[in-house]
């Protein structure tokens, strides 16, 4: 640790925890599970940026959609991002999340994941290497640092407009909204 | 004098702790032919589960988690750490032990708001798990205290100070062996990590924790740490004269309990408390047997 | 005690892949298991309707991420059987050599998986680490980690890169040489053997009543394996053997994957040895206007986990008319699991989840 | 092995008809209500695994066709035999409106799970099923997904692309 970071940590505490304290949901969503080992194991070992996978949403502050989204696991998604606490960050990896990959056409994914929950990036392609998720948590630092990670932000901004997209693609959700989605007063919390 | 060591007491327990669990996770990366995180990881760890929202389940959800800590707090003003030990003229081993059941006691209480199935199987698995490791436990105190004839932790200190570590003394090293079997299942590693065992029930009694909830739940890990260590070096590690050896003494102990977490895969609960009524108890009555027997 | 509900994924640590298993317990008990696959459904075999006989190949290796080389595999050989199509023998030896160093690696994955779950890091850690360096070999021949699309109708794509069976070799003598001490750490293990004997125990009548295949039927002792039964590839120009163990639970299937892939390395080297020189693929008509005759094929492998079975109908068009696989995770996850779990303990689902090898994309298609 | 079987089969059932277009292969097509009987009989005779029940959607001949792939275990250790490279194709047809057919659970067990797969992507309803809920999909569809007259990149336009985009509301 440099001085640099000395004034950083001192300056804003929360903002250097962020980033340094990455814990990730583990959720195979998709096919890109099968590189989320390789990256937490000995080959490139994740925990030397502190991203470590954690057993509960709950302990968890980063959300790594691996792949493609069928409708059945959108329902789980927007649940286990919802338990999530906030500050909370999401990478949708690889292509399908992005516009439907080569899902395209399927009856059963949805093809544009940031419609139904806010995404802070996007890793690119089909299967990304592991190397592309460092670049990602690399760069999910930058934007922590110029606060423009700011996904959950949006989130509860948007939140009438979200919940309603997920309840065209699942029908009547079953949970109660996390955020109210009254008339006017939306919006003008923030 | 004494106000000022029971601020800095806990304090530097804390600090031995958090890189006890630093330490846990370097020495672990090595073992997985990994690098592994810096030793300050379950520091920033915290600092960012402090400045996260956490989700509460009602008052007994908070105050079940603050009675766990402060149960470990109070444990850690009894031990004698190096020298330096606040409350040594009061109460004494019996006294640990009582205090000792308030932390998972307090997890308890504070799972039972959360709702989540995980969390009340976790806990029963920590209760049935406490139920195998406190009966050998008792054993090794009464043996110790028998062999002593005190109860008060610093005189067994004092006493090892002056003839011989309790460890490689006739016949207190059977209890001594059986402490460092069940050392394991107090500090919930593997074997013993069946009350949070993330890949069966989710982490159990952690479930539900998040934001600060689970800072804290962390320092009572680290408290945890620091205290079932340092309990085993003042029995049977003749304590220390000060602070650095003692720290020394802990910190091979908390090495050696590391390998065998390493190499060992998770019992499965009946499993572990079969295990736990086997040898260590074993060993332990052998023990307090032979210092009766001795005695009289 | 009271009954909970209890939800064993789709987000849950113990869980590899997207499934999920709804638990009624009791206490420390399961009173009853509900398999809840379809997470990862994706209508594959409606989608192949939709694309050309040659635009399939980037389709069918993404039904199972873990092992995709069978999948392609499986549907080459269902082509050319429909088209008639021959295969040169070099490319039998090169195909099977490529599946053998998939199996090794999916294999890999599942001791990573299955070690994990038990708790063992330590042999979950050097287990990924030695997929990773089958994974190379493979990134080497084909240019890609996980998806390799090598296998085409009429052969393999491409022949070995010039000292590529050297590396091969190397690498598998680099994970022969641990051997031992994942035998020392894990297979020989007290513990692990306490967790795992007599855990999921099925007998052969059972196994063969649920329609297994794969480790689940061969760790009850019986020989099945398409490989010697219907020999595709070059499977039959080599001499090698089927390994089986007795009991029938979740420590045996364990220990039948450890020696298929010992067997498999062996395999490999054999092959290697025996390889002739040669083309490696037939030509095939423009892809873009490649019409298959009408007809039908039910073809079937052996992938890592059991019988890969593909019944495929034509109807004469640039399209396949219809697909469907036959995974053996199929009646693994949604048949044995079910009736396993039955009084299980709840520290078992995942034990004897993963020890049925059960892959959900290869459920939900 | 593969005539005495054909002579076997044509001996004992009568609404039957054989075709042995290759050598390992047999396809036998049968009225519905042979089918259970038909099962039965080929698993005495030891095709006693059931690898596949698929089915085929014929639009034009406005059909469903239940494709029963059965092969055989071994009957030692390790010994194969020839009867272990044979697969029979057993197919029935039934029409396309309200289709149902029998279930087979009760002569092979593992036929659950594909009859109810089938039952969700192809609309046909096994009568004397224990189970038939949804097994894969979430979201209802007025015709069966699998069926070809649901074209799914028709149904991805009117379903998926018309969910708006929240990114573009928010300027």
């Amino acid at each position: 640790m440099d001085r640099n970071q000395i004034t950083k940590w001192l300056k804003a505490p929360a903002k250097m925890a962020n980033k340094y304290s990455l814990h990730a949901v583990y959720f195979c969503t998709g096919c890109g599970i099968i590189e989320v080992p390789p990256v937490i194991t000995s080959r490139w070992d994740a925990e030397r940026f502190g991203v470590v996978p954690v057993a509960t949403p709950r302990q968890a502050n980063l959300f790594l959609i691996t792949g493609y989204v069928s409708v059945k696991t959108l329902r789980a998604i927007i649940r286990t991002y919802e338990q999530m606490p906030e500050p909370k960050y999401t990478v949708g990896f690889g292509s399908c999340p992005v516009n439907g990959g080569m899902y395209w056409d399927s009856y059963n994914t949805i093809k544009h994941l940031d419609k139904y929950i806010p995404i802070d990036g996007w890793i690119a392609g089909c299967m990304p290497r592991p190397e592309a998720i460092f670049i990602a948590v690399t760069h999910l630092w930058t934007l922590i640092d110029k606060d423009m990670a700011n996904a959950y932000i949006r989130y509860r901004k948007n939140y009438k407009s979200y919940r309603r997209n997920q309840e065209l693609a699942l029908g009547k959700l079953e949970w109660p909204p996390l955020f109210p989605v009254g008339d006017e007063s939306q919006g003008n919390e923030q | 004098m004494r106000i000022v060591e029971i601020i800095v007491s806990p304090l530097l327990a804390l600090v031995v702790g958090i890189f006890f669990l630093g330490l846990a996770r370097k020495i672990m990366a090595r073992i997985h032919w990994r690098y592994g995180p810096p030793l300050v990881q379950p520091l920033i760890d915290m600092i960012r589960l402090f400045y996260q929202k956490g989700v509460s389940h009602g008052r007994m959800f908070d105050l079940g988690i603050i009675l766990s800590l402060a149960g470990s707090i109070v444990v850690v003003l009894f031990l004698p750490f190096g020298q330096m030990c606040p409350l040594s003229s009061s109460g004494g081993l019996l006294v640990i032990l009582y205090m000792m059941l308030l932390a998972p006691l307090g997890l308890a209480l504070s799972g039972g708001q959360g709702g989540n199935p995980n969390i009340s199987i976790g806990i029963s698995r920590k209760l049935i798990l406490s139920l195998g490791y406190e009966a050998p436990l008792l054993l090794v105190l009464l043996a110790v205290m028998t062999r002593y004839k005190t109860i008060s932790i610093v005189e067994v200190v004092n006493a090892q100070q002056s003839t011989s570590w309790s460890i490689i003394s006739f016949p207190l090293f059977l209890s001594g062996l059986s402490y460092f079997l069940i050392l394991p299942a107090i500090l919930g590693i593997r074997p013993f990590d069946v009350s949070s065992a993330p890949q069966e029930i989710s982490s159990g009694p952690m479930a539900e924790y998040g934001g600060k909830y689970l800072a804290l739940a962390k320092i009572e890990h680290a408290f945890v740490l620091f205290i079932s260590i340092a309990l085993f070096v003042n029995l049977f590690l003749g304590g220390a004269a000060n602070i650095v050896s003692f720290f020394m003494k802990m910190l091979a102990v908390f090495v050696l309990g590391l390998c065998v977490n390493a190499v060992f895969p998770r019992f499965r609960t009946e499993q572990a408390v079969k295990y736990l009524w086997k040898w260590p108890t074993l060993l332990a009555f052998v023990g307090l047997i032979i210092t009766i027997a001795i005695r009289s | 005690m009271r009954e909970l509900e209890l939800y064993f994924g789709p987000q849950h640590l113990g869980m590899v892949g997207n499934f999920s298993i709804t638990l009624k317990v009791e206490g420390d008990r399961v009173l009853e298991a509900r398999a809840n696959p379809g997470y990862l459904h994706r209508g594959f075999e409606k989608l192949m309707e939709y694309r050309t006989w040659m635009q399939n190949f980037p389709m069918v290796c993404r039904i199972n991420v873990v092992e995709p080389d069978s999948m392609e595999m499986i549907y080459a050989m269902a082509v050319e059987k429909l088209a008639n199509i021959q295969v040169p023998e070099r490319a039998n030896y090169v195909r099977s050599i490529y599946l053998e160093l998939a199996r090794v690696g999916s294999h890999l994955f599942g001791l990573w998986a299955y070690a994990n779950m038990l708790g063992f890091d330590t042999v979950a850690q050097w287990a990924m680490y030695h997929r990773d360096l089958v994974l190379d070999l493979f990134e080497e021949l084909t240019g890609g980690r996980v998806y390799h699309i090598y296998i085409w109708p009429g052969g393999v794509r491409r022949d070995f890169p010039p000292g590529f069976e050297d590396k091969v070799v190397n690498t598998l003598h680099s994970i022969g040489g641990c051997v031992p001490d994942y035998d020392a750490t894990f297979f020989n293990n007290r513990l692990f053997y306490e967790r795992a004997n007599g855990i999921g125990k099925i007998s052969r009548e059972q196994a063969k009543q649920w329609g297994a295949t794969g480790q689940t039927l061969r760790a009850t002792g019986m020989k099945f394996d398409i490989r010697k039964v219907e020999p595709y590839a070059a499977y039959d120009k080599v001499d090698w053997d089927v390994p089986v163990r007795e009991n029938g639970d979740a420590y045996s299937r364990v220990w039948v994957i450890r020696d298929e892939m010992i067997e498999s390395v062996h395999m490999i080297f054999k092959l290697l040895d025996a390889m002739p020189e040669g083309p490696v693929y037939n030509r095939v008509p423009n892809p873009f206007k490649w019409k298959i005759p009408k007809g039908e094929a039910y073809v079937r492998c052996e992938s890592s986990r059991g019988e890969l079975g593909l019944y495929m109908v034509s109807s004469g068009g640039d399209k396949p008319y219809r697909v469907h696989f036959r995974t053996p995770s199929y009646p693994n996850g949604l048949i044995l699991l079910e009736k396993l779990l039955k009084n299980a303990s709840i520290a078992d689902v995942g034990n004897i989840m993963i020890s049925l090898y059960v892959v959900a994309p290869e459920i939900d298609r | 092995m593969i005539n005495s079987l054909r002579q076997k089969l044509e001996a004992t059932f009568k609404d039957i008809r054989i075709a042995i277009p290759e050598e390992s292969r047999i396809v036998v097509t049968a009225e519905n209500d042979g089918v259970p009987a038909i099962l039965r009989y080929l698993k005495d005779l030891g095709l006693d695994h059931l690898a596949l029940i698929s089915a085929v959607d014929w639009i034009e001949e406005n059909c469903l066709e239940l494709c029963f792939i059965l092969t055989s275990y071994m009957q030692n250790d390790d010994e194969v035999t020839g009867r272990q490279k044979l697969h029979i194709i057993l197919k029935t047809s039934i029409p396309r409106e309200k289709p149902k057919f029998k279930t087979v659970i009760g002569i092979f067990p593992n036929a659950e799970p594909y009859e109810r797969e089938i039952h969700e992507l192809f609309g046909i309803k096994f009568e004397g099923h224990p189970r038939l809920t949804p097994l894969l999909l979430e979201r209802e569809y007025q015709i069966p997904p699998f069926r070809k007259d649901f074209d799914t990149r028709k149904y991805v336009k009117e379903v998926f692309d018309k969910i708006p985009s929240v990114e573009i509301e928010e300027k």
